[in-house]
């Protein structure tokens, strides 16, 4: 009996398992526009590499807590994280440090995003804006303490502490009310400024594609987003804009790292390396996905409308830095728990 | 008293199947969004469905794991259920216990479980432990359904079939396996079905390109909100009714739920 | 004797070894961290648990929600069992196989069909604000009504199909009887089916309890983060904070809870059982 | 009675902790068709099981045919036993469930065709081949457990209960069916019944258990004229059993003169209700109730031997409810019983 259980299974494996390729890579990723990629980044790498990429999706915590768990027997080769995520892997050790030497378009690429964590472990392929999203004809967004504001009472979504805009737009309601302890990491202000509104939130958003959806079934009337869900927003038949509230937007830096144990370590770089070249990055441009870092990427004005694009932009963006996110994310969490969870 | 009775039913049913035709009428939208009542009425996001190849792969992998969970469970359950209903098996009670623990532990803890104890330290990979997981799951069921075909099934026409000649084993495939055959076909039907529709258990048991269905319909929602999570959640209700209405005319499934 | 006493465990091992060894010895393990620090064994991570506003918040949220849905549903499903119970028998074939039918379904479909329904501008909001009942759309989503509707529609058929099946075990003619013998609907439900029925009634119950204690797309999808239940503060631990004590303490009290509530409702069960 | 056929030597059975018969003896022989009687619980329904091999005896031997079958598996023993739920298979008809035993024994499929509408034939089914069990009356199910039993040619058939899921008129037919049989094949049937009278009806052999041990043994004249314990007498219709301690009646509010000297060694006494007299004798009762059954009448009285039946004859003087009256237990009707 116990071999039949064996055999079943194996057979039931041997039918789930991939057909053996020449090699494989295995690449984690967050699940936005995996269509996109796989036409204009995973196939044609598969053609050049000849070998076959096998892509996990999710989000930052979850892929982190896996790679975290599988540590001792890594299954990812290549990781795509938050900028925080990353460094919090990094210091676990879950990540290998990057040879540069086989990475021939770092140089073409911001100089802020050649090596974000400063331990050179991780190079930045996208970045992006975060502001207030909101339906133009019923309300008017001036400042980050506008989402606060009688008219949206009870009409708006904002980030979980545990997503990562959660800390970006807690550090934008901060620097409104005390710039300085903002930059500190001190969001002491801004949690209790959500903690007073909590009845008045719709829900403390974990996905991002949840705003479309919210925004269309009039559920709310504003919330806070990466610029990547900006596509899925603006395509709505609603006046949605995007917001250029006093104080500035926040921003995120996405970043791409090799696991810590890989035995994929060229491939591993050779998919990197393509991935920040001018081809990709101008092509996932195009596709209006992932807003390109190489500088060499130069869109038509209708993309770079639907994107982060450009220096002067990149210039703009209040970045959270890593390291700060690093420091205070448990006294954020804890904060949040006891009042604003509960 | 009879109109009040059937204006509930009507109610309660509307409850209890109408978010399932809304569904399907929302997965045939023509709209970008989802959105109701339906922007127009178009196949696009069936077809949809049909084109996204994670849906493709997911599908195989939890139509594999339904059917084959739902066999070792089978395989392993119908023989203990035979014994605890027509054996004197000592500590039976402990064993009927240990035998429902699975449907008593939240699924969420046994995917963790899984995970850090048995996947992780023994490198067996995630596939395997979903087959474990999921058998582990329904063994409950296939142990419950079958001992109920059995309790209803009188003991001695076994007896019976041994005083004729049989074997002890020839007269459980001769004479008890086909008069319990209804009962173990439907006993693989739920099992199937809650293999197939099983979320917690799964959830954490995901890997590169390992994902059940429900489990990847999730994180597909995570990052597109278009009508082709309607429109495949229309399919699967659709699918479920099929074979509900297939079985409840066949076997009368509902007594063994 | 001894012989079928042998075969008997012959044949029960393989399921039995199974279960034991690949199901509850990594459970136990995961769950004996909820009872270990790095110094040593101890309790602290249940203190601290309970300590916590948020987590206190939570466990009461999900015995108040599992409590609720459990009452309402054993209310409406009496009511709903008694109506199938007296439809005839080709309509009552169909009646149980459309009961069914939600547990058949892909809990993901499920719950997604009720996002489009509880919604502001969705079925139920259109519904009530076209025939005047409300001005202002009422807010469903992401609050304890959203979890319940989808908890109650969940489980219901759970609570109802025992309750049906033990009608149909009661003896005929008892409620014409009781009715003959002057007995007032309310007192043919107090005195007679309740008591006939406690079986269905306590299996239904622990069914419907013990789903809504552990059930994860339900309050995930419906509830969002603002009304966390037990199981989806357990994935959140562990997928964002990797924090497996706590895990482990919400996978003991959650366990706890369903062992417990078996064990008291089956002992109501027979408490009075031989009248 | 030649050699035995079938013979039982301190058969012990046990469940578990609980004696369910000790230190059983009994033999019968070839062709012989023997009823075990006794009341439910009594062991009988355990004995059969045992013969059949469907359970191992703690102790004891049991012997067939001059072969020592106590650790025969029951599929070699050439035993057949009708069930008293009569174990149909639900899922064969009727003609594969009487041929289930053929095809097991992988008889060739003219001789399996050929025997086994002989053993229809024999219960009177042949045109009832096709159906499904569920579809026959209990009748003919019973006949259809009988055919399935024969058709094997077992050399000992046992038969639990046969008649007793049957109405009246049907446990006539069977009755003398199950005769005709016995005649027409002359296996030695073994019979379990509470029944005493499809016992008497039937059995050359009666063997009357008690409590997981034999009570008597004799022809159904021995056991229904001449019972030898309290118990026998009780269970054949002797109504008025008494027990005999020191010369005297043992009653209700103590020992009460028979009126007569008791032999000695007689353990009991016991006296039919027609053999009851009344208006003369040494005792007094009280008549509790009389029932009018047409041929006569039976008074149910009290007195200090403790409740007493009498049948008396209709044309006799009746004697009204309520009302002393004096009564006879006659020394020359008396049943001495030689055990308590």
């Amino acid at each position: 009996m116990f071999n039949a259980r064996l055999t079943v299974s194996a057979a039931a494996l041997a039918m789930v398992a991939a057909p053996a390729a020449a090699q494989e890579l295995t690449i984690s990723v967050y699940g936005i526009a995996q269509d996109a990629f796989d036409e204009v980044l995973y196939t044609p790498f598969e053609e050049i590499c000849d070998c076959e990429l096998v892509v996990e999706t999710g989000n930052n915590s979850e892929r982190l807590a896996k790679l975290e768990a599988n540590a001792a027997n890594p299954v990812i080769d290549v990781i795509a994280f938050a900028d925080s995520a990353a460094l919090e892997a990094a210091e676990k050790d879950l990540l290998a440090p990057l040879d540069m030497a086989q990475l021939s378009n770092v140089d073409g690429i911001y100089d802020f995003a050649q090596d974000p964590l400063g331990n050179g472990m991780a190079v930045g392929y996208t970045f992006y804006g975060t502001s207030i999203v909101y339906r133009s004809e019923e309300v008017s967004i001036e400042t980050w303490t506008d989402l606060f504001s009688e008219e949206l009472a009870g009409r708006v979504a904002l980030p979980n502490i545990t997503t990562t805009q959660g800390p970006l737009t807690l550090y934008m309601i901060q620097r409104a009310i005390d710039a300085e302890k903002a930059e500190a990491g001190d969001f002491s202000d801004a949690i209790a400024m959500v903690a007073e509104n909590r009845d008045r939130i719709v829900t403390f958003y974990e996905r991002s594609s949840q705003i479309p959806q919210l925004l269309q079934q009039e559920e709310i009337l504003a919330s806070v987003v990466g610029r990547f869900a900006w596509p899925g927003i603006s395509s709505i038949p609603l006046e949605v804009e995007w917001a250029l509230p006093e104080g500035g937007q926040s921003g995120g830096l996405n970043v791409l790292a090799v696991v810590a144990g890989t035995e994929q370590t060229e491939l591993a770089h050779q998919f990197i390396d393509y991935w920040l070249s001018e081809e990709i990055q101008t092509r996932i441009a195009e596709a209006r996905v992932d807003s390109p870092v190489n500088t060499a990427v130069e869109v038509d004005e209708e993309t770079a409308e639907a994107l982060t694009y450009g220096p002067e932009m990149a210039e703009s963006i209040h970045f959270l830095p890593p390291a700060v996110q690093m420091e205070n994310r448990e006294s954020w969490l804890d904060a949040w728990n006891t009042e604003i969870a509960r | 008293m009879r109109h009040a009775g059937r204006a509930l039913l009507v109610v309660v049913m509307l409850f209890l199947v109408g978010p399932f035709i809304l569904i399907c009428l929302t997965g045939l939208s023509g709209g970008e969004t989802l959105a109701f009542p339906p922007d127009g009425l178009s196949l696009r996001w069936v077809i949809r469905v049909f084109e996204i190849e994670s849906f493709r792969d997911s599908f195989a992998l939890s139509l594999t794991l339904g059917i084959g969970a739902t066999l070792i469970a089978l395989i392993l359950g119908i023989p203990a259920a035979y014994a605890l209903v027509r054996y004197d098996v000592p500590g039976a009670d402990a064993i009927r216990n240990l035998l429902t623990a699975p449907i008593i532990v939240p699924g969420i803890i046994v995917g963790l479980a899984l995970l850090r104890h048995l996947v992780i330290p023994s490198g067996l990979g995630v596939t395997l432990a979903l087959f474990l997981g999921h058998t582990a799951l329904l063994i409950p069921y296939a142990v419950r359904v079958t001992a109920a075909s059995l309790q209803n099934l009188r003991a001695d026409i076994e007896d019976a079939a041994i005083l004729l000649g049989a074997s002890r084993i020839g007269a459980f495939v001769r004479v008890t396996l086909p008069n319990i055959k209804n009962g173990i076909m439907a006993a693989f039907i739920i099992g199937f079905i809650t293999s197939f529709n099983e979320v917690p258990v799964s959830l954490f048991l995901t890997g590169p390109g390992v994902a059940t269905l429900p489990v990847d319909m999730l994180l597909y929602m995570e990052y597109n909100y278009d009508p082709s999570i309607a429109a495949l959640s229309g399919l699967l209700a659709l699918m479920s009714l099929g074979v509900v209405l297939t079985a409840e005319r066949l076997l009368g499934l509902s007594r063994y739920v | 004797m001894t012989n079928t006493r042998r075969a008997g465990l012959m044949l029960v091992a393989p399921a039995t070894l199974f279960i034991a060894i690949g199901f509850l010895l990594p459970v136990f393990v995961l769950l004996s961290g909820a009872f270990r620090l790095e110094s040593g064994w101890t309790l602290s991570n249940f203190t601290d648990f309970f300590a916590d506003p948020l987590y206190r918040e939570v466990f009461f949220r999900t015995f108040r929600l599992g409590l609720t849905v459990t009452a309402v549903a054993a209310l409406l499903g009496y009511a709903t069992a008694l109506a199938i119970n007296d439809a005839n028998p080709r309509s009552k074939g169909r009646l149980v196989a459309l009961l069914v039918l939600p547990l058949m379904i892909s809990p993901v479909a499920r719950t997604y069909a009720w996002l489009v329904i509880l919604g502001r501008t969705g079925f139920l909001n259109v519904a009530l604000t076209s025939v005047g009942l409300t001005d202002e759309p009422l807010r469903i989503l992401f609050t304890e009504w959203a979890v319940f509707i989808g908890l109650l529609q969940l489980f219901f058929p759970l609570m109802v199909l025992p309750l049906i099946s033990s009608l149909e075990n009661m003896p005929r003619d008892v409620i014409p009887a009781a009715r003959v013998l002057g007995a007032s609907w309310l007192a043919i439900f107090w005195r007679i089916i309740l008591p006939l029925t406690r079986e269905g009634l306590v299996v239904g119950g622990t069914l419907t309890f013990v789903g809504s204690l552990t059930a994860y797309v339900t309050p995930a999808i419906l509830g969002g983060s603002k009304v966390l239940m037990l199981e989806t503060l357990l994935y959140q631990r562990v997928s964002v904070a990797n924090d497996y004590a706590s895990a482990g303490v919400i996978a003991v009290i959650l366990i706890a809870m369903s062992v417990a509530t078996n064990v008291m409702l089956k002992r109501l069960a027979t408490a009075r059982g031989g009248r | 009675m030649s050699d035995p056929f079938l013979e039982l030597d301190a058969l012990t059975l046990t469940y578990g902790d609980t004696i369910a018969v000790e230190a059983l003896d009994f033999h019968m022989a070839a062709g012989e068709l023997v009823a075990l009687l006794g009341p439910s619980g009594c062991g009988k329904t355990t004995t059969m099981r045992a013969i059949a091999g469907l359970m191992r005896p703690a102790a004891g031997h049991i012997r067939l045919d001059g072969r020592d079958i106590t650790r025969v598996a029951p599929n070699r023993r050439g035993v057949g036993l009708v069930f008293q739920s009569y174990a149909l298979f639900p899922h064969l008809s009727v003609y594969e469930n009487v041929a289930f035993g053929l095809r097991i024994a992988r008889i060739r499929a003219e001789e399996l065709e050929r025997r086994t509408h002989a053993a229809l034939g024999a219960v009177g089914l042949t045109d009832f081949a096709g159906r499904a069990p569920a579809e026959l009356s209990g009748g003919q199910q019973q006949r259809v457990a009988l055919a399935r039993s024969i058709v094997m040619e077992p050399k000992l058939l046992l038969l639990d209960e046969p008649l007793s899921n049957l109405d009246a008129r049907l446990r006539l037919e069977m009755r003398t069916e199950l005769a005709r049989l016995q005649r027409e094949f002359g296996i030695a049937m073994l019979y379990v019944t509470h029944d005493q009278a499809e016992a008497l009806a039937l059995a050359d052999r009666i063997i009357v258990m008690n409590d997981g041990k034999v009570e008597q043994v004799g022809t159904p004249e021995d056991i229904y004229d001449r019972p030898t314990s309290v118990f026998v007498a009780d269970f054949v219709g002797f109504e008025n059993t008494f027990r005999v301690e020191r010369g005297a009646l043992s009653g209700a509010n103590g020992p009460v003169d028979a009126g007569f000297a008791v032999t000695e060694g007689a353990r009991g006494l016991a006296w039919r209700p027609q053999d009851v007299t009344l208006g003369q004798g040494p005792h007094r009762g009280r008549i509790e109730g009389a029932s009018y059954l047409g041929q006569s009448v039976e008074y149910l009285m009290s007195s200090p031997l403790g409740p007493i039946k009498a049948e008396r004859p209709a044309h006799e003087k009746r004697h009204a409810t309520g009302t002393e009256v004096t009564f006879d237990l006659p020394q020359a009707r008396a049943v001495e019983l030689a055990r308590g």
